[in-house]
């Protein structure tokens, strides 16, 4: 209310800014961290919570007089060297902000130191931050490991269970390792220029494929040789590969940054730095087998491509082609002989046939003339019989003839008188003295003269 | 000799008249013959005079003489082709020789 | 033989005369046979007289001869061919011999 | 030996004579046989004369003779092609032996 | 032996015709067996006169018995080389044996 | 053992010929096998005559014979360098260390 | 033994090629069995000829016998470096407690 009724009254000096809630908030976030950056603040922790399924962490941080929000999100937290507990006191590395969704002050944290070694902690960046500059950490600097050093150069304590645990992984994941070991102090005074040296000791000799450098857990101060500069330094200088194996996994050192691989523990270097033989071992008896089977194989596939094509048709095919050639023959061959008996055969019939013709037609016409002319004495009976006939005729007419002859009367004595016309005389008055008359008998006849008429008619 | 026309009797045609004898050699020997028969029928008849009859008869019997010349030179003729005849007919054939 | 119709010339009158002869050599064998046989059946028939029949059968004679004849020639070459004709024919297939 | 023309009996037109034998050795068996043929159907004919007939008697037996002689040379040269087969084919193959 | 021109009877192009038999032993078979094939055709159409079927005939003998020849050349290689297949083939395989 | 250029079926270019085939010690089994597999397509094509194809069956054989005998040999050189090799690769030498 | 290059079969980029293989002592290991397993690879693909294959063996069998040669415990042992003088050093048996 008190709010509402003060903005209804006019502003007496400056007309106020009128901005969003967010746009404040926002300018307020910014407005702090130009302000304060990254800073360290120290109180004890209260109300701590470990939000499970974000992974962050949520805390209360106050001393005598005041408090303030802490979160440190899952990426920071992970790399917390210890358990962070309720009432603690600490000094943690963090940006104030304001968050924005509640527009509440906090510090977003992304380290915390125990409180008493706040002063290490802040060297520690110091010279990570002058090295990191200087280059030495650059991923490009760093070398490979060889894939299966034959000599391992190993930099840590004579004594330590570091040594052993190292030593333990590497022989048992290649037990033909030489490991060369350079025994330093890993902790004291002497402890960075013992190492520093041993390092470059393995640099300047070469009898080691890849150096391993470290030392068990402890705290910061423990470790603290392994954040020297001339360690770091001579790790990153050594043209052989170097593996650091500092402390535990959460214990991270500068010679970690500058190593060439940083391995968690002793013995997780010890499995970095040699392979596991029996593998290889087991790989290449595989080989030699895959290589025998495959050659076998190669062999065999030539073979059947050789035996292939002999199986196919195309090699069977020959004989079907001898064959096929033999029946085409055999038919051929076998045709041609009943062809040309055949048709001999029919050329002879043929003559045959004709030649038996030729004769029956001249035997019938020879024959049937011969017939005809058999009938010439047929012409005799036809001529004699008419002959005869003629004959008889003639003679049967003569015959009567002479029956009717007038002459046949003569024969009883009569004489038949005829005058000189030969006209039978049958007048006495018809002829005159003196003419001459025949006088015709039975048998002869005579001339005779008229020498007395005596006329019949005047009697 | 006058010719007498004899009408002959087994003519069945009305005017078949025995035709005055032509020239004896081209007259066939059946002419001749028809005529001798016609002659000796009209003579046979009662109805011809003795002057007729002796002139019938005096030409039959030249007829009949004339029939045997030519019967007489028909065989011959015969005879002659039967002896040409290389044997084909004989003269028995005929009832010659 | 079956009967030829020949030279019956073309007058339907069955005695229509037979033609004259030809020349015999030029003749086909044939003809001299058709005309023999003509004459034969002229000769048969009433209606020659005897002097055409000897004529006839002079020719008849005449024709019969010289066809003989031919017969003879021609069985004499039918011989000399079949003789020729290596076995091919015989003698017996024209009944000579 | 007299070549008489011979009209071809199944030929229509009025060309289709066969032709005259030419040299015997040179015409192929099968004109031979055809003319062979062509003399039996002529001769099986009525139209022709005994001398005719006889005429083509001759030819034909004197082509069938030729066409004997050639079917037996053509056999001997079987004979020899078949004894040269190398018992490819034998002589009962070919009615022959 | 006289080479008679054949129509490949396939063949519709005129000039299809079997070529003249080369150098036998440069012609394969299958020419050879082509030009006898055709040879039987030949023969056993009716255009061909007897002189020439027998010609053919000869020729046709002439070949089949060298191709009979050379079939038996072949198969006696290919059983050789089955023999030396090392058992790659067996005679069965082929009919030999 | 003539050589026949083969065509390679499926090779289209005119010159995708399969080359002669080299002394057969130096020429890689491949290549022979190459041949070989052209030989048999080759085979099983319409167009070789018998004699090819007996000399490409000849050629076939040999070639599949003297690629086995390459084989045989090749197997014998590594049967003897795995016979050499093998003391050196036996797990169990492993697994007991 | 003669070296063949390999086409390492999963690269594609043309470059990626099996290193030839140096004098296998002085060869890392690392490469021999990189060398090793694109040998195999090679061996096992199809793409190789006989000879080849043969030969990839042989290389196979040496890088093969020489990784496992390296497998051998020689002097497996932890040795500690005692400094002398002037740069020299000796090497210790140094035994674990």
């Amino acid at each position: 209310m008190n709010r509402a009724a003060g903005l209804g009254h006019p502003a007496p000096a400056e007309t106020p800014v009128v901005m969003s809630v967010s746009e404040l908030v926002f300018r307020a976030s910014s407005a702090l961290v130009a302000e304060f950056g990254t800073v360290g603040v120290e109180g004890e922790v209260s109300s701590f919570h470990h939000h499970r399924p974000s992974g962050h962490m949520y805390w209360t941080l106050k001393d005598r007089a005041s408090e303030v929000r802490c979160v440190m999100f899952r990426l920071d937290n992970e790399r917390l060297a210890f358990p962070l507990e309720e009432g603690m006191h600490v000094v943690v590395v963090a940006r104030p902000t304001i968050y924005r969704a509640r527009g509440q002050f906090q510090l977003e944290v992304t380290q915390v130191v125990p409180r008493g070694l706040g002063a290490l902690y802040l060297q520690f960046e110091a010279l990570k931050r002058r090295l990191g500059e200087e280059g030495l950490f650059d991923p490009a600097r760093k070398r490979s490991l060889p894939f299966w050093p034959v000599s391992i150069g190993v930099v840590t304590s004579a004594e330590g269970a570091a040594l052993r645990d190292m030593v333990s992984v590497v022989l048992r994941r290649a037990p033909a390792t030489r490991i060369l070991l350079k025994p330093v102090a890993v902790q004291g005074r002497e402890a960075a220029p013992e190492i520093a040296r041993a390092v470059r000791w393995f640099a300047r000799h070469r009898v080691a494929e890849v150096v391993i450098v470290g030392r068990g857990g402890g705290s910061l101060e423990d470790l603290w040789a392994f954040n020297e500069e001339i360690v770091v330094r001579a790790i990153a200088d050594s043209p052989v590969p170097v593996v650091s194996a500092v402390g535990h996994e959460t214990d991270t050192t500068l010679a970690d940054y500058a190593a060439d691989l940083r391995a968690p523990t002793p013995s997780a270097a010890g499995e970095h730095v040699v392979p596991e033989t029996r593998e290889i071992a087991r790989g290449v008896v595989h080989q030699f087998r895959r290589l025998a089977r495959a050659v076998e194989r190669q062999r065999l596939r030539r073979l059947e491509e050789a035996l292939a094509p002999i199986r196919r048709y195309g090699f069977r095919r020959v004989r079907d082609r001898a064959h096929e050639a033999r029946q085409r023959w055999a038919e051929a061959a076998g045709d041609m002989g009943p062809v040309v008996r055949r048709r001999m055969a029919a050329e002879r019939a043929r003559m045959e046939e004709a030649a038996a013709g030729l004769s029956a037609p001249v035997a019938g016409r020879l024959a049937g003339a011969e017939r005809t002319l058999g009938r010439a004495p047929e012409l005799g009976r036809g001529l004699s019989r008419r002959h005869e006939r003629v004959h008889v005729r003639a003679r049967h007419l003569e015959e009567r003839l002479r029956a009717a002859s007038p002459y046949s009367i003569l024969e009883r004595g009569y004489a038949v008188v005829t005058d000189v016309r030969g006209h039978v005389v049958q007048r006495a008055g018809a002829l005159a003295e003196d003419d001459d008359l025949a006088i015709r008998f039975a048998r002869g006849s005579v001339a005779a003269r008229v020498t007395r008429i005596e006329d019949e008619e005047e009697r | 000799m006058t010719q007498i026309p004899i009408d002959v009797p087994e003519g069945d045609e009305p005017g078949s008249r025995v035709p005055a004898a032509p020239d004896a050699a081209a007259t066939p020997v059946e002419e001749q013959l028809r005529r001798l028969e016609a002659i000796v029928q009209k003579l046979e008849s009662e109805a011809v005079s003795l002057d007729e009859s002796i002139a019938l008869f005096e030409e039959g019997v030249e007829l009949a003489v004339a029939v045997r010349r030519r019967l007489e030179v028909s065989e011959g003729r015969i005879k002659r082709i039967v002896e040409r005849s290389e044997g084909l007919f004989s003269l028995e054939d005929f009832d010659l020789e």
